[in-house]
């Protein structure tokens, strides 16, 4: 478009009694030339917005500069519509609110900010929205028929949605079928799965299309244009869709690794899910001989809560447990039951059944089991009672039901290997290397992506494919792919059917937000979308491998094939690209580079040094402004640049900086590790892992890597701020100035 | 080590006042907690409880706890899970004496005498009933006990505080104990002697 | 204001002072009284060694058959022990109708039968809410002068139900103290146990409990400990000597019933109306001194 | 006066924190046109008032920042704050809703300069703390505040004081005649996200908090821990402003237990969990205890309480406090229980005791009461009979906050299916 610009000077909240606006309107002026310059004592008020909205009606300004308070506020304010390009300059919260009124180094810090604001707003472009050749799809494939997949169509289709529905088994179910009766709320007696009359309202709903024996054989494209390969008794049928929805369900630990506590050995020794079967099945009887079930113990955390088999706690087992002994009392009332637990852990409501299972009489035992043996064709269990303060004897067991715990059924017995990318180490003599857990290479067949970074969903910690964010549940780093129920993490039915109902609108968002060509989270409705410059690529595969939801993949040539419908716009892969030619409409390594260059560095006998920050938006800026609005005070030096994701800085940047004789850089970003708090997962670590490797380049400029500090800022930490920086300020003292300057 | 032997804590939720409340303890030990006499308790309530479910008769009816209940009824007030503790306590101890167990000889002594004078007058003599209490045991300890509580007894009786007269029956004493016999006949347990 | 007054056993003999200063008081604030023809014991706390749950209710229900029978009149029970006893019989047959029946299926053999209608209060409950600190405080001729006072409340005046006041940290005693013109002073160990009915055979273990409730009294500034309860009275006033044999303390502390208290601060007589005279460790002088 | 034009086309979300604010932004996002009414002058709720989340030990802004930048650039979503639900009449599709606003005295011309509270000199107990510590009666309720604008407290209007904040506003952003008002609203379904209240601990007498100064409740602790709170984030005792060496942790604080709150208020033991590692933090020779009943930390959370029990200065005793009585000299607590796996008596002087005390859902208190179902806890069942009005988080069941945005979502999908229907 062709731009007419204009810079609006806001001199209220303080603004115009620490500046000389005068001058600081010369910079647009004269340095940048822009046509109209106004300043306004209260730019945010009916007649300031009046000012600026009869320019644009008179004058076609269709580019605005507000030069004022920070981004994060007013941005309804200063909305002039789709159509024009708005651009914040903040002298408020970070310069005036932050420094020495009247001082001139305020001064030089807020001509800095404009100029940096004109050239980025001159660099900008309006986005378009990304339009794929094909015909988008809105349809929801949900894999697993379970109570959670079952749940996850029917929402699906009760909100006018078609959903695609694959179960591996020849019904539909799941392991719910399985299930003689369940605990709900209000848990204060058993209640019916209901799962029949859900499986027949899914069958009836003619938005569902079912395909049971099936299994999903390949997944190909992205949000909105998946394109899926159903393996349905034999042939293989093909469907398109919008998005996914993995509800492929769990597995019981396998109990074979429990013969310290009978099972194996024992044939009077079960499972509780041999025991539900048995339930279900109507009647409970000892398999050993099939006679009558007088005394049983449950032994609580059977694997769960034991670093030797799964160290996590698979939260349903004591209900389930103390359901399982309401049947015991059901079908005879003289019947004992133990329960032999660590901590019962019926959270909320369900404390009631835990109640109702008291005044069943259920014997409640805390401890842990030292031995389960057979006397007399009856089996013992002994045990630590650690509220009885002794060794304890529980004999004349007729049933002794081990209540083991869930794993998540997309996880692999072993960690799977794959051909070692070229500079890997521990690659073994075939080439071949263990995956790393997150990868999505971990996990057993269920989506079969096409994905240049794995087949299926990456996992967490014991491959749990869980999103590792506790504001966003449903954060998933293969986008529009959303897991729900068991495969997530443990999770009682009543979880699951919500956490189904979750997904599935998530996933009508994804395919509704994929076809207007917008962004889903964080960057909802970002319209801007990364292009290649395919003809300069050199086919690193940096960005194919680092982009950390998979959106690239790779051509047997080892070129970027981008699926923009997959991309959540951070520009991680722009930060990780060499040769630059990765750019979005509004964001790119050519503009940010530009602005850096708009930085005014004083010559050295000033002693004026100049230091650049390049500054996480989403938590490390909104700190800043927290600072400011607490009128912190920190060295007026300093200059920042907000960036989406530290993962998206180029080490360009870092060149051209310093080779304008900046004196240092700093780079303030979320925490990352294992509690990372990147809302892109990986860009604060890959921006200092890249950090590590920028020496080189200052060797080159033979400059001291002490110029360069990565920093953890969280967006509480806007105390912290002022001592990060002087600190920094200090360091880069010491080192001396840049000796670039004036060149 | 201890066998687990639900029979006993049946025999108490069938015989004991109060004794099925039992099973609700989720053993978060308040009641010991709150207990006025806990420090001088084998067994403070909790355990008990424990005690009962883990099947250990003996402990359990030996305990000196069950009578040291003071009836203040603070473990009542503080049970979660509305478990009238004191109730139970005071069910165990009339269960042990039952059952030939003497947990706290003077409480025991004292307790079946005030009963007693209930039984027998439909009051109680003030006077008379430690003096039936220090002779439970005999003549001996019974001067000693009595010796031992003349200062109290001549204080009360100095400044008015001791009905010279010995109780009489209340009038209606006969139907009382009638009640009472039929009350014994279907108490809980009644039938276990 | 007429009520059933049921004094139960000890306030004719050990807690004669609580019934005669009682009496006056009560039909100075207007309060009538009527007795519970031929009434019987109501087991206290020690009976269960004897007698069975159901015995003991049995026992109590018989009380408030016979006033049930009569008129229905509120029960106002002085001694702790009979409020509890009696309220708790009223609890459970409201909790369970099956006590009921179970209850008047022995009440038959004696001819009586309980609706279960009537209330039974504790003497506190009434003068509180009933009589109310106003009206008392009106009636006060000679203030107690910020005597410090130290409220003891005890147990089962007001444990388990809370019928009129906190069963944690009660107030009621203290306003009443304050009506009277008495500095109620800080209390904490105002709802320990001292022993109740067990005092006399647990005695070893009582007496501590006693020590710590007068000390925490003393040490509060207290020049007396008030009560409401006989066998409180009984167990904080006798036995000072024997602790201070014990542990090597100082105890000589005045235990006054809150109805001698009220007497003496109705300017009524020190004898006769406030029984002082019945009190082993005398409060005379100091009260003499605080109405001056 | 308020523009709210909506059609039986709308969801209405009542409540502004995780839940609310995740249900509106999810429908919002999806192509449907939301209103959000929030009671309080900001929007986040109570995690607003914490300092870190568990186990990730992350600050709740962090992601509120991010929803606030969602709902900045959604203009299908329109937000109230110190607006409350009046009234619903309708059924699912068609509701007719009546919204009450409180006066802020503060337009939306507010450029947060704060001259306000520069001349404003009456102090009110900040509500933003739980009333520990003050704050100008003129002020803005924190500085992640969203919207950033100051508020009046209403004691100040109609005084000297208000009129000086009134007259030193250089944007004319005080307006001290703004009166209660209300608006309608038609909405095709609502989503009742109104959130908890911590239970009043001073109904557990024998716990003594209200009377013992250093007794506190865990939401309390919350904001001591905060670098925004009373005490600019350091831990110290609210008696005397000590550092803390000793700090007792008592679990079920009325939950669990049938005088109080029956139910299990599922997120205390972690919460105390969390609170303990703020604690050690601060103070490497602070020794913490912890008295509970069961720890219940599900599926991977028990991560976080192993890695709690590596700590040698934590202690964990299976005891329910049975008495809390304050030493009157020096202020500490003596803690008085059993300690059930040895059987022996617990009397133990702390410093500071914190009371895990549980959740108590918001119901909705307007007449006539709506097609609604409530458990015996006034917990609200999503009664498929009863479609329209859709509850999330914590007014549905007590739990964490992730399960609360999982919740949201789903409630959103519900709402927006009361619409599709029509």
């Amino acid at each position: 478009m062709d731009k007419k610009t204009a810079v609006y000077i806001c001199t209220g909240c303080g603004i115009g009694d620490a500046l000389d606006i005068e001058k600081l309107s010369g910079i647009a002026t004269d340095d940048y030339s822009v046509p109209v310059c106004r300043n306004h004592p209260f730019l945010c008020g009916p007649e300031g917005v009046a000012l600026i909205k009869k320019d644009m009606e008179d004058e076609g300004i269709n580019t605005a500069i507000i030069v004022a308070c920070s981004q994060r506020v007013n941005y309804d304010v200063f909305d002039f519509g789709p159509d024009r390009i708005v651009e914040r300059v903040n002298i408020r919260e970070q310069v005036v609110w932050s420094h020495e009124p009247g001082d001139e180094d305020t001064q030089m810090l807020a001509e800095d900010n404009l100029r940096m604001g004109c050239v980025k707003a001159n660099d900008t472009q309006l986005p378009e929205p990304f339009k794929a050749e094909e015909e988008y799809s809105k349809d929801v494939l949900v894999v697993g028929g379970g109570v959670a997949g079952l749940t996850a169509a029917l929402e699906t289709a009760k909100a006018g949605y078609q959903a695609i529905l694959v179960e591996r088994e020849e019904n539909l179910g799941g392991f719910m079928s399985k299930m003689k009766s369940l605990v709900t709320l209000p848990y204060k007696e058993l209640s019916d799965t209901g799962l029949n009359e859900l499986i027949k309202s899914v069958e009836e709903n003619p938005k569902i299309k079912i395909y049971t024996g099936s299994t999903v054989e390949k997944v190909v494209g992205g949000p909105g244009l998946f394109a899926v390969d159903i393996k349905s008794n034999g042939d293989v049928k093909s469907e398109r869709a919008g998005s996914i929805v993995q509800a492929t369900g769990w597995v019981p630990y396998d109990a074979n690794k429990l013969d310290n506590l009978g099972y194996g050995k024992f044939k009077d020794v079960v499972t509780n899910v041999e025991m539900e079967e048995m339930a279900a099945a109507g009647k409970i009887a000892r398999p050993s001989d099939g006679k009558e079930v007088k005394n049983v113990l449950f032994v609580q955390c059977a694997g769960s809560r034991d670093p030797e088999h799964l160290p996590y706690c698979s939260s349903v087992c004591c209900l389930v447990s103390l359901k399982q002994a309401a049947y015991v009392k059901e079908q005879d009332p003289e019947a004992v039951n133990y329960i032999l637990y660590k901590d019962v852990r019926t959270v909320g409501q369900a404390e009631d059944f835990y109640r109702k299972s008291q005044n069943d009489g259920g014997i409640f035992i805390r401890g842990t089991v030292s031995d389960v043996g057979e006397s007399g064709g009856k089996l013992y269990v002994e045990a630590d009672d650690e509220l009885l303060g002794e060794k304890v004897k529980v004999e004349e067991l007729d049933l002794v039901v081990l209540a083991v715990g869930m794993v998540p059924a997309a996880k692999p017995e072993v960690t799977p290997r794959i051909k070692a990318p070229a500079d890997a180490e521990g690659a073994d003599e075939e080439g071949m290397i263990e995956v790393v857990p997150d990868s999505g290479f971990f996990g057993t067949p269920a989506l079969h992506l096409d994905y240049r970074q794995g087949p299926e969903l990456p996992t967490l910690k014991y491959g749990f494919p869980d999103s590792h964010f506790i504001c966003f549940p449903y954060e998933t780093r293969r986008t529009g792919i959303y897991a729900a129920g068991c495969v997530r993490k443990p999770m009682e039915t009543a979880r699951a059917i919500d956490d189904a109902t979750g997904a599935a609108m998530k996933a009508i968002q994804c395919a509704e937000a994929t076809a207007q060509g917008i962004a889903v989270h964080p960057r909802a409705g970002d319209m801007s979308y990364p292009e290649f410059a395919m003809q300069r690529c050199t086919q690193c595969k940096r960005c194919t491998e680092e982009c950390p939801f998979g959106a690239i993949n790779e051509d047997e040539k080892a070129n970027p094939l981008p699926n923009q419908t997959r991309c959540r716009r951070c520009g991680i892969c722009m930060g990780a690209c060499p040769e630059r030619i990765i750019s979005f409409k509004n964001y790119s390594v050519g503009m940010i580079g530009n602005m850096l260059k708009a930085i005014e560095v004083p010559e050295e006998d000033e002693e004026k040094p100049r230091v650049l920050a390049l500054v996480c938006e989403n938590d490390a800026y909104p700190a800043l402004d927290m600072a400011g609005i607490k009128k912190m005070k920190w060295s007026p030096y300093i200059r920042f640049v907000p960036v989406r994701c530290l993962g998206s800085v180029n080490l360009v940047w870092v060149a051209d900086a310093m080779s304008r004789g900046i004196d240092g850089i700093l780079l303030l970003g979320c925490r990352h590790g294992d509690d990372y708090q990147c809302h892109f997962i990986k860009g604060s670590e890959l921006a200092e892992t890249r950090l590590s490797k920028v020496s080189e380049t200052l060797d080159r400029l033979a400059l001291e890597s002490a110029r360069v500090k990565y920093v953890e800022v969280s967006i509480t930490d806007y105390d912290k701020i002022p001592g990060i920086i002087d600190e920094f300020m200090e360091a880069i003292e010491e080192v001396g100035p840049n000796p670039y300057k004036g060149w | 080590m201890a066998a687990y032997e639900p029979s006993f804590a049946q025999e108490v939720s069938g015989n004991v006042d109060f004794g099925d409340e039992i099973k609700m303890c989720m053993q978060c030990g308040v009641c010991a907690g709150s207990c006025p006499l806990r420090d001088h308790m084998d067994y403070p309530p909790r355990q008990i409880f424990s005690l009962i479910r883990a099947g250990k008769r003996e402990e359990v009816l030996n305990s000196q706890s069950i009578m040291l209940c003071t009836s203040c009824y603070t473990c009542v007030v503080k049970c979660p899970r509305n478990i009238p503790v004191m109730d139970v306590m005071h069910g165990l101890a009339h269960y042990a004496l039952k059952q030939g167990y003497v947990p706290r000889k003077d409480t025991a002594n004292f307790g079946r005498e005030f009963w007693n004078q209930v039984y027998k007058l439909g009051r109680i003599d003030e006077k008379d009933l430690p003096r039936r209490v220090f002779f439970a045991d005999g003549v001996v300890s019974g001067i000693k006990s009595t010796m031992n509580f003349m200062d109290v007894g001549i204080k009360l009786l100095l400044h008015g505080r001791m009905k010279l007269l010995p109780e009489k029956k209340i009038k209606g004493i006969q139907p009382l104990r009638k009640m009472l016999d039929k009350a014994e006949k279907m108490a809980k347990g009644g039938g276990v002697a | 204001m007429k009520y059933y007054l049921y004094w139960g056993c000890s306030l004719e003999g050990t807690g004669a002072n609580f019934l005669l200063s009682l009496k006056p008081v009560c039909e100075a604030l207007g309060m009538e009284f009527e007795e519970i023809e031929d009434w019987n014991c109501c087991g206290a706390s020690v009976s269960y060694a004897g007698a069975s749950d159901l015995a003991i209710k049995v026992l109590n229900a018989r009380n408030l058959a016979l006033a049930e029978a009569k008129a229905s009149y509120d029960i106002v029970a002085p001694c702790s022990s009979c409020y509890i006893q009696m309220i708790k019989v009223n609890h459970e047959i409201k909790e369970d109708p099956a006590v009921l029946k179970q209850v008047n299926e022995c009440l038959s053999e004696g001819g009586l039968n309980y609706k279960g209608s009537i209330k039974v209060r504790h003497i506190q409950d009434v003068l509180y809410n009933d009589v109310g600190v106003d009206k008392i405080r009106e009636r006060v001729t000679s203030s107690l002068n910020g005597l410090k006072i130290a409220g003891y409340v005890g147990c089962q005046s007001v444990r388990p139900y809370g019928e009129y006041d906190s069963t944690v940290k009660p107030v009621v005693q203290d306003r009443l103290l304050k009506a009277l013109g008495a500095e109620a002073v800080p209390f904490p160990k105002k709802m320990l146990c001292c022993g109740s009915g067990i005092f006399l055979p647990e005695m070893d273990y009582c007496l501590e409990l006693v020590k710590t409730i007068l000390e925490d009294a003393l040490n509060h500034g207290a020049k007396m400990v008030s009560t409401v309860c006989p066998m409180c009275a009984m167990n904080l006033e006798m036995y000072q000597d024997r602790i201070n044999k014990k542990y090597g303390t100082q105890l000589d502390v005045p235990i006054v019933y809150l109805t001698q208290l009220m007497a003496v601060a109705f300017g009524m007589d020190l004898k006769k109306d406030a029984a002082l005279n019945r009190n082993v460790i005398p409060p005379e002088g100091i009260l003499k001194e605080a109405i001056g | 006066m308020v523009d709210a034009h909506t059609t039986n086309q709308s969801i209405l979300v009542v409540g502004g924190g995780m839940s609310g604010l995740t249900a509106a932004l999810e429908a919002a996002e999806t192509g449907y046109d939301v209103v959000l009414i929030e009671k309080n002058p900001y929007l986040g709720g109570r995690v607003a008032q914490m300092y870190h989340y568990f186990p990730k030990l992350c600050p709740p802004n962090c992601g509120l920042e991010i929803n606030f930048r969602r709902m900045k650039q959604n203009p299908r979503i329109r937000f109230f704050t110190m607006a409350e639900l009046a009234g619903i009449t309708g059924q699912e599709g068609d509701y007719d809703v009546k919204v009450r606003i409180s006066p802020r005295y503060v337009n939306e011309k507010c450029t947060c300069c704060g001259k306000c509270a520069g001349v404003c000199e009456t102090e009110i107990d900040n509500p933003f703390n739980y009333g520990m510590g003050k704050i100008k009666a003129a002020y803005l309720p924190h500085e992640f505040a969203f919207p950033m604008r100051y508020v009046l407290d209403p004691s100040i209007v109609g005084t000297e004081e208000g009129k000086k904040c009134h007259e030193v506003c250089e944007y004319g952003a005080i307006d001290l005649d703004m009166k209660d008002s209300t608006f309608d609203l038609n909405v095709g379904s609502i989503v009742w996200a109104a959130g908890w209240t911590p239970f009043e601990a001073e109904k557990i007498e024998y716990y003594g908090f209200g009377e013992y100064k250093n007794v506190i409740t865990n939401v309390m602790m919350e904001r001591l821990a905060s670098p925004n709170g009373p005490t600019g984030g350091k831990i110290l005792r609210p008696s005397d402003g000590k550092e803390v060496k000793n700090v007792a942790f008592i679990q079920c604080a009325g939950s669990r237990d049938e005088n109080y709150l029956p139910y299990c208020s599922g997120i205390c033991c972690l919460a105390s969990l969390k609170q303990t590692t703020y604690l050690r933090e601060q103070y490497p020779d602070c020794e913490v205890t912890i008295f509970f009943i069961d720890i219940r930390a599900l599926d991977r959370l028990e991560d976080f309480y192993i890695r709690v029990q590596e700590d040698e200065k934590v202690s964990f005793i299976k005891s329910k406090i049975a008495n809390i009585t304050e030493n009157e000299e020096s202020l500490d607590l003596l803690v008085e229980g059993e300690d059930t796996r040895t059987g022996e008596q617990i009397r133990i002087q702390f410093d500071l005791v914190v009371l895990a005390t549980g959740m108590v859902p918001n119901k909705m208190d307007i007449e006539p009461s709506p097609e609604v179902s409530y458990d015996e806890y006034g917990f609200l069942s999503n009664d498929p009979e009863k479609a329209g009005i859709y509850g999330a988080g914590c007014v549905r069941r007590p739990t964490d906050v992730a399960s609360c945005v999982q919740d949201g979502t789903a409630a959103a999908l519900k709402a927006i299916q009361s619409i599709a229907r029509r």
